[in-house]
């Protein structure tokens, strides 16, 4: 085969005139599908990313817990996005519901984890419609490690579970931002995970009825809102079963400190003066 | 004798079998990521969105080298609109750090025939910027079809310009005002280096905002006469001389009417007058050591 | 000033650059810039409220008193957007070539929750450049009830009932929260989470805020501009803020 | 020989200075149902034929609108013409998006031409089957050209293609003096006027046609079924009435 | 042509025995088949003429153009299929714009001519395209003033005092020997262009005249003739066809 | 993280009609950490006088000291309570004396001045500079919050109980948009003849 020097590709090209004001990509067009993410020609990418997130300030900051118990998987969650001190929601939906039978939680950057999420929704309906069954919550946890491996050292920040019931029956994964992937049976993420931690590895008992299941989710958000300052707004808490997930508290901490504490001289701080 | 699809390599468009081209960023980006995917990008398939290779490649192993800072630059611009027109005036010096390096800059330039282009900064990119107009107007020219572009498509198509430059962080170093007419109405349009663009009814770029517009805003009016309309404009270049130390008493005014078109004055120098107090004895009501 | 004392910053790549004055230093410049200004948007249960301060500044000086934060994608759907109007000019040019597309194939306008989607896609999709824009997207829902959504630079973004963003944010919020706090749409049993009040009143609280604003944050000022959308349409008003 | 050996592809010349392959595109336009155009002083106006082949199917959409200013009308290979839209409708935005403003008409029907021209002379393409009514309005008023397959282009006062399309040529030439001072309305009836011509058998009904126009401070819109019947109506009149006075009959909007 | 059947006709790739190449003739056969082209170099300039045949009096007058500017100093008229023609006249802006780019200057006539016949000759060499079926006079004005370019299909171009193309070259340029070219000025030229045009042209068929110039009188730019003096042209060629005739 | 929001604050000051209150939010905490929710902001110096010192909380208990120290002398010495803008003058020559090593406090001072009972508000930042107010100051970790909420709810001339009432909505308010601060408030209300003093039930995240 010849190969010849003629470049007919001048003829579908734009002038130079054109080309320097740039218009839109095919993507900025019409896309549905894959896209790219433009990167900035710099030097060093990895202090640029540092350097453009503190100067954008994108809304950060959470609770959230999930653990496995007798009748299913509980979820509770915060409801509090702030930017450095500044609370700029306090309504974030941070359960993301990216099926009927799979839930994520976000932690970390709002923007990553609604976006991801979205994301592999998506990549869960195509495995199903390519194979006619549900994906197990091991495979959408997987491929949610695999996507966020690509973009390993770029400065994304995530810190999510991936819950849901399969035919082995709930499974619940933490899979963050570095791509690290683990199954396990109790899990708290985010700036107030350690205070829901207390909470929760105080009253977890693997035997416990759904009611104790449920409240202790919701008490040990509530106790990390008390003590974190970025976290708070609202506990929502689910409840994962072979039939799927449901919602089963939402409460505004707001009311729920005073719920749990009629009066302030009940709260167990209480006469601890520092002057 | 049958036609056989040629082995053509993609890069070349409407294929035809060749070397690829140079420039791997005419690859579709698709096709780019597929082929090379960086050592972080698993194979498994599980990611259909993915960064483009070969800017990560670009910004990798070769570092970009583009001009980070100006080295002959122009001063403020100031324009103002008034009845029936639109006024334009700079100096003529392009200055090499604090030197006046070059003192007959024509910074005030011709696009077409209703349209001006003013311009501080970098007086390179400048140069730049003109030769794409140029092509622009050739471009009008062979269409043939009597159309030209606006100073309204003009100005969108420098924001356009001048934000892309900024996305490749390479910027074209200026700030430009566009004036001309459009529609038979004054039109004032600027554009800065990082692609902030603008249109108001007087404009001023550099120092010039900060010295002139005050100016403007207290005195412009858009049904001013064009007799005092460049009575205002030598005004402000007055102000902006005295206390702009990277300028030149050599001035020139532009002007788009409808009647006349487009006319760009000689060179002249204003009338100054250093005997102001505050200039004689600058250290007068200064209490202390001085 | 209550407050910290001002702080001599080194001068960073990324915040706006330093004054053209500096010559001792090579100068420098950012990709970034910040022109200020304020949107403010109030979903009511049959109409929206959006408005936008109209000043385009830079550092500590004025480059317009009438430049738009407002821009209109379809009938009955807007965006709003503060922060650096370069990255607002190109994304909002992007959404309307996006819209004119969408109206090609799909033969009606874009609604807002479509138009919210949309924009929270392109903002992700430059994550690692991202853009410095601040945006509400406004409408209408099919049902008539006003809606806005709220976003961060980088496309997070949630259905609220009133949001505010831009350089007086931090002044106006507060005060919504405590004039249209409603329930979050997070209880359970849910509760209306929508601005419950009727349009006057809603027209009256957005225009104090940005009269309070105007007063606080250098900014914001010059002039508001206010749109009302409704079933019956779109109406326009302006209210002149402070100049200086 | 038996048989054209120079008829099978776009790369090969014939004796005669032909390339048969662009001739046939050129007969696929006429394979197509009637499209016809014609322009006033202000405005343009597209109009096709559009009969569905059975009662269960819609009918092929065959006129686009590609930008405010601007939209065609195809017949041939429609399939072919759905992938120029698509090219001029990104040329159009991409324009938009660089100057704010619309294309010039003049221009966008070059690059159409350009295009059409590499696909003859590339041994892996072929000539589209599609020719192009192209109606625009810009600075210079309103422009109304035809897009060929061999990449010449054509600007018109009024023009037909399509099957059948001689008749309505005819009928526009007869006329055309009516033309450049024609309202809207009455250009639409001429239209009609031209395409009930071409009708080999049965009447134009609202459903069988479609009508778009652009014009001067007027957005190119096609006209639903409801807005064409008064037009059908009118049209009928003045057959009945003159057997074919088209200008006179038309003006539906007053009635 | 005796390559009709042999098999040695199909591709541009092929020489018959006798060293033709074939398609690059039937590529010329389609130039010499259109409308005739006129160009003739004056003392103060070139003039291009057309001959356009009229297929439908729908047409828009002057449109359809054959003549195109390349750039401020440059310009062409197509014989032969103009959707060939016009990929050439893209591709000579390109060249243009781009030497002006690199150079900062106005491209030279026969730079771009050189360049141009060589972009030409790319679709002789290669069995996957064919020859365009189009020629090209190209007229342009430079420091070494001005000067007529002939472009063919086969890639090659010559510069020419006056020449024409297409279905009456024959004549027209039996026509173009009489003239004192060197003593013609531009407007005298366009003149006879005009009658050379209308002498050559087939009576039958209606046509359109397509006059361009690049002279000191249009400020050494490519422009097309003034209504005008076009205009007045043809009365002149008229008259003069007339003339001849009743002699 | 700047030094003055690590333990977070939110400190307003209203004038009414012969009156002025001030109060603040009760979070005491080390960066985004809670460590108490009863720490007032706001220190009495004398029936007429309310100090509010918003910054870093080891600064503003050694100030407060100082300052009550410092007065109490002047009492000795005087026989009377120091004028709130004479306070003022001497707080901010104490921050002053600092200049090079400042305390890392926000002071407001709210007071009656003796004999015409008309209100004294005025703020300053970290090294002295006083500011005076009509109307309101404030102070903190979410300034902005609370100056809107001022700006659109305060009105001059309000009564004790109606100045109590709009300045604890702009307190809980800014305070609701700021992570470090809230966690309930601590409200005084200063008049001629008594000091109301009232906590607030706040959202407790």
């Amino acid at each position: 085969m010849a190969t010849a020097a003629l470049d007919f590709s001048v003829l579908a090209h734009r002038p130079a005139t054109a080309a320097a004001a740039e218009s839109l990509t095919e993507q900025e067009l019409c896309s549905v599908g894959p896209c790219q993410f433009p990167l900035p020609p710099v030097q060093n990418l990895d202090s640029f990313e540092r350097e453009v997130m503190e100067y954008i300030k994108p809304a950060h900051g959470t609770t959230t817990l999930g653990f496995v118990f007798k009748h299913g998987i509980i979820m509770a969650v915060d409801s509090r996005a702030s930017m450095g001190t500044y609370i700029s929601s306090q309504t974030v939906k941070k359960v993301i519901e990216i099926n009927p039978y799979l839930l994520g939680t976000m932690a970390g950057g709002a923007a990553d984890c609604q976006f991801w999420l979205r994301n592999l929704g998506m990549q869960c309906r195509l495995y199903e419609l390519k194979n006619g069954h549900r994906i197990t919550v091991k495979a959408a946890s997987k491929l949610l490690a695999n996507t966020l491996f690509g973009y390993k050292g770029m400065g994304l920040s995530m810190g999510t579970m991936i819950a849901g019931w399969d035919v082995g029956g709930p499974g619940l994964y933490y899979v963050d931002s570095d791509a690290q992937r683990t199954k396990g049976q109790i899990f708290s993420v985010g700036s107030g995970s350690l205070y829901a931690y207390g909470i929760l590895d105080d009253g977890y008992n693997f035997d416990m009825e759904v009611e104790d299941a449920i409240e202790l989710g919701q008490r040990s958000i509530y106790h990390a809102t008390y003590r974190d300052a970025v976290s708070g707004g609202t506990v929502s808490v689910y409840h994962v079963t072979k039939d799927g997930w449901k919602k089963v508290r939402g409460a505004d901490v707001g009311d729920l400190h005073y719920k749990y504490y009629p009066d302030a001289d009940q709260h167990p701080t209480y006469g601890a003066s520092p002057l | 004798m049958f036609a056989k699809a040629p082995s053509h390599s993609t890069a070349l468009g409407p294929g035809c079998a060749g070397p690829p081209l140079a420039n791997p960023q005419q690859l579709s980006s698709a096709q780019a990521s597929a082929h090379e995917r960086g050592s972080h990008q698993p194979s498994c398939g599980a990611a259909p969105f993915a960064v483009d290779a070969s800017m990560l490649r670009s910004t990798g192993s070769q570092p970009h080298k583009h001009t980070q800072s100006p080295y002959v630059t122009g001063s403020s611009v100031l324009a103002i609109t008034y009845a029936g027109g639109v006024m334009l005036a700079s100096d003529t010096l392009a200055s090499y750090g604090s030197t006046k390096r070059y003192k007959s800059v024509q910074r005030l330039v011709k696009v077409n025939d209703s349209t001006v282009l003013g311009a501080g900064g970098e007086i390179s990119d400048l140069q730049f910027i003109l030769n794409m107009l140029d092509d622009l107007k050739t471009e009008d020219y062979c269409a043939d079809d009597g159309q030209s572009l606006s100073s309204q498509e003009l100005y969108s198509y420098l924001s356009r310009v001048m934000y892309n430059r900024r996305n490749k962080m390479d910027p074209l170093w200026n700030s430009l005002i566009i004036a001309g007419l459009e529609g038979g109405k004054p039109f004032l349009g600027s554009v800065n280096m990082i692609g902030v663009a603008f249109s108001d009814d007087h404009l001023a770029t550099g120092f010039g905002n900060h010295l002139a517009r005050p100016l403007f805003r207290k005195r412009h009016r858009p049904d001013m006469s064009e007799e005092e309309a460049t009575a205002l404009i030598r005004e402000a270049l007055e102000v902006c001389y005295y206390r702009d130390k990277q300028s030149i008493n050599k001035f020139q005014i532009a002007k788009v009417t409808a009647s006349e078109g487009v006319s760009i004055s000689e060179p002249f120098a204003l009338p100054t007058k250093w005997e102001y107090k505050a200039f004689v004895d600058p250290t007068r009501n200064a209490v202390g050591v001085w | 000033m209550a407050a910290p004392p001002l702080q001599l910053h080194t001068p960073a790549s990324i915040g706006p650059a330093s004054g053209p004055g500096d010559i001792k230093s090579r100068p420098a410049w950012s990709p970034y810039d910040d022109n200020g200004g304020t949107c403010v948007a109030v979903a009511g249960s049959d109409y929206c409220i959006v408005a936008a301060s109209t000043r385009l500044s830079t550092g500590f000086s004025i480059l317009t008193r009438d430049c738009s934060k407002l821009f209109q994608i379809s009938e009955q759907v807007y965006i709003a957007s503060a922060g650096f109007q370069a990255d607002i000019r190109a994304l909002q040019k992007m959404l309307q070539t996006r819209n004119v597309m969408y109206q090609h194939i799909h033969r009606k306008p874009m609604s807002a929750s479509a138009l919210a989607q949309l924009l929270g896609n392109n903002l992700y999709y430059k994550r690692f450049f991202p853009y410095f824009t601040w945006n509400l997207c406004v409408g209408l829902d099919p049902e008539g009830k006003g809606s806005v959504y709220t976003y961060d630079p980088v496309g997070s973004f949630e259905r609220v009932g009133y949001s505010c963003q831009g350089s007086g944010k931090d002044l106006i919020q507060p005060v919504l929260d405590n004039q249209l706090k409603a329930a979050s749409p997070l209880v359970l049993p849910s509760e209306n989470w929508m601005t419950a009040l009727p349009l006057e009143q809603a027209q009256d609280l957005v225009r104090d805020a940005f009269v309070s604003a105007g007063e606080r944050d250098i900014y914001t000022g010059d002039c508001v501009e206010i749109l009302t959308i409704t079933t019956g349409g779109v109406h326009r008003e302006t209210l002149d803020l402070k100049k200086d | 020989m038996f048989r054209n050996q120079y008829d099978t592809d776009v790369v090969t010349w014939s004796p005669q200075g032909r390339i048969h392959q662009v001739e046939y595109a050129m007969e696929a336009v006429k394979q197509g149902s009637t499209a016809v155009a014609l322009k006033s002083n202000t405005h343009v106006v597209l109009a096709t034929l559009n009969r569905a082949d059975s009662e269960l199917t819609s009918s092929l959409q065959k006129i686009f609108k590609v930008d405010d200013h601007l939209g065609i009308a195809a017949s041939g290979l429609i399939s072919d013409g759905r992938s120029l839209c698509k090219f001029m409708r990104s040329e159009c935005l991409n324009h938009r998006y660089v100057y704010e403003s619309a294309m010039p008409v003049t221009r966008l029907v070059r690059e159409v031409a350009d295009n059409a021209q590499v696909c003859t002379q590339r041994s892996w393409k072929r000539p589209y089957g599609v020719g192009l009514l192209v109606a625009g309005h810009d600075k210079s008023g309103p422009r109304l050209f035809y897009c060929c397959p061999s990449g010449n282009y054509y600007e018109y006062l009024a023009h037909a293609i399509g099957g059948r399309s001689q008749a309505a040529r005819t009928y526009l030439e007869r006329k055309h003096e009516e033309y450049p001072d024609a309202s809207l309305d009455g250009l639409i009836g001429h239209a009609l006027q031209a395409l009930s011509a071409s009708l080999a058998e049965g009447e134009l009904t609202a459903t069988s046609c479609n009508i778009a126009y652009v014009g001067r401070d007027q957005d190119f819109k096609e006209l639903d079924e409801a807005s064409l019947q008064p037009y059908i109506q009118a049209l009928r009149d003045a057959e009945g009435g003159d057997g074919g006075g088209g200008a006179d009959g038309a003006a539906p909007m007053e009635s | 042509m005796s390559g009709i059947g042999t098999g040695y006709d199909l591709s541009v790739s092929t020489f018959s025995p006798d060293g033709r190449v074939f398609q690059t003739a039937y590529a010329q056969k389609a130039v010499d088949n259109g409308g005739t082209v006129v160009g003739i170099r004056c003392k103060d300039g070139v003039v291009l003429g057309v001959e356009k045949p009229v297929a439908s009096k729908m047409l828009v007058g002057g449109s359809n153009r054959s003549t195109y500017p390349i750039n401020q100093q440059t310009g062409m008229g197509i014989a032969g299929v103009s959707a060939d023609g016009r990929q050439i006249v893209n591709r000579a802006m390109q060249e243009a714009t781009q030497y002006k780019g690199f150079y900062g200057e106005v491209i030279p006539g026969y730079v771009l001519s050189e360049r141009i016949a060589s972009y030409v000759h790319l679709f002789n060499l290669y069995w996957y395209v064919r020859p365009f079926g189009a020629a090209l006079l190209m007229a342009s004005y430079d420091s070494e003033g001005p000067q007529l370019y002939l472009i063919e299909p086969g890639g090659t171009a010559h510069r020419y005092f006056g020449t024409a193309i297409g279905k009456g070259r024959q004549s027209a340029k039996t026509d173009i020997e009489k003239l004192k070219l060197t003593e013609l000025s531009c407007r005298q030229g366009v003149v006879e262009v005009a009658k050379i045009l209308h002498t050559v042209h087939d009576e039958e068929k209606p046509f359109e005249l397509e006059l361009a110039w690049i002279c000191d009188e249009s400020n050494k730019e490519f422009k097309r003739v003034p209504a005008d003096l076009a205009a007045e042209a043809e009365q002149q060629a008229k008259a003069a066809l007339d003339e001849d005739m009743d002699s | 993280m700047s030094i003055f929001e690590y333990n977070g604050a939110a400190v307003v000051a209203m004038a009414g009609k012969n009156c002025v209150a001030i109060g603040s939010d009760l979070r005491l905490g080390v960066q985004f950490q809670t460590l108490a929710c009863d720490y007032k902001k706001v220190y009495p110096i004398h029936d007429h006088l309310y100090l509010g010192l918003a910054g870093l909380g080891t600064d503003t208990q050694t100030l407060f000291q100082k300052f009550k120290f410092h007065h109490n002398i002047y009492r000795l010495k005087e026989e009377r309570d120091i004028k709130p803008s004479t306070f003022a003058q001497f707080v901010s020559s104490t921050l002053y004396s600092k200049r090079f090593g400042p305390w890392f406090v926000s002071p407001v001072i709210a007071g009656l001045e003796p004999g015409t009972w008309t209100p004294y508000l005025c703020g300053m930042d970290s090294l002295g500079a006083i500011e005076t107010a009509p109307d309101f100051m404030v102070a903190g970790t979410a300034p902005d919050s609370l100056y809107g909420m001022c700006e659109s709810m305060h009105k001059p001339d309000l009564e004790p109980e109606e100045l109590f009432e709009v300045l604890s909505q702009c307190l809980l308010a800014g305070t609701d948009r700021d992570a470090i601060s809230g966690w309930g408030a601590i409200v005084h209300v200063i008049t001629k003849d008594q000091v109301i003093t009232r906590t607030l039930k706040g959202r407790m995240d």
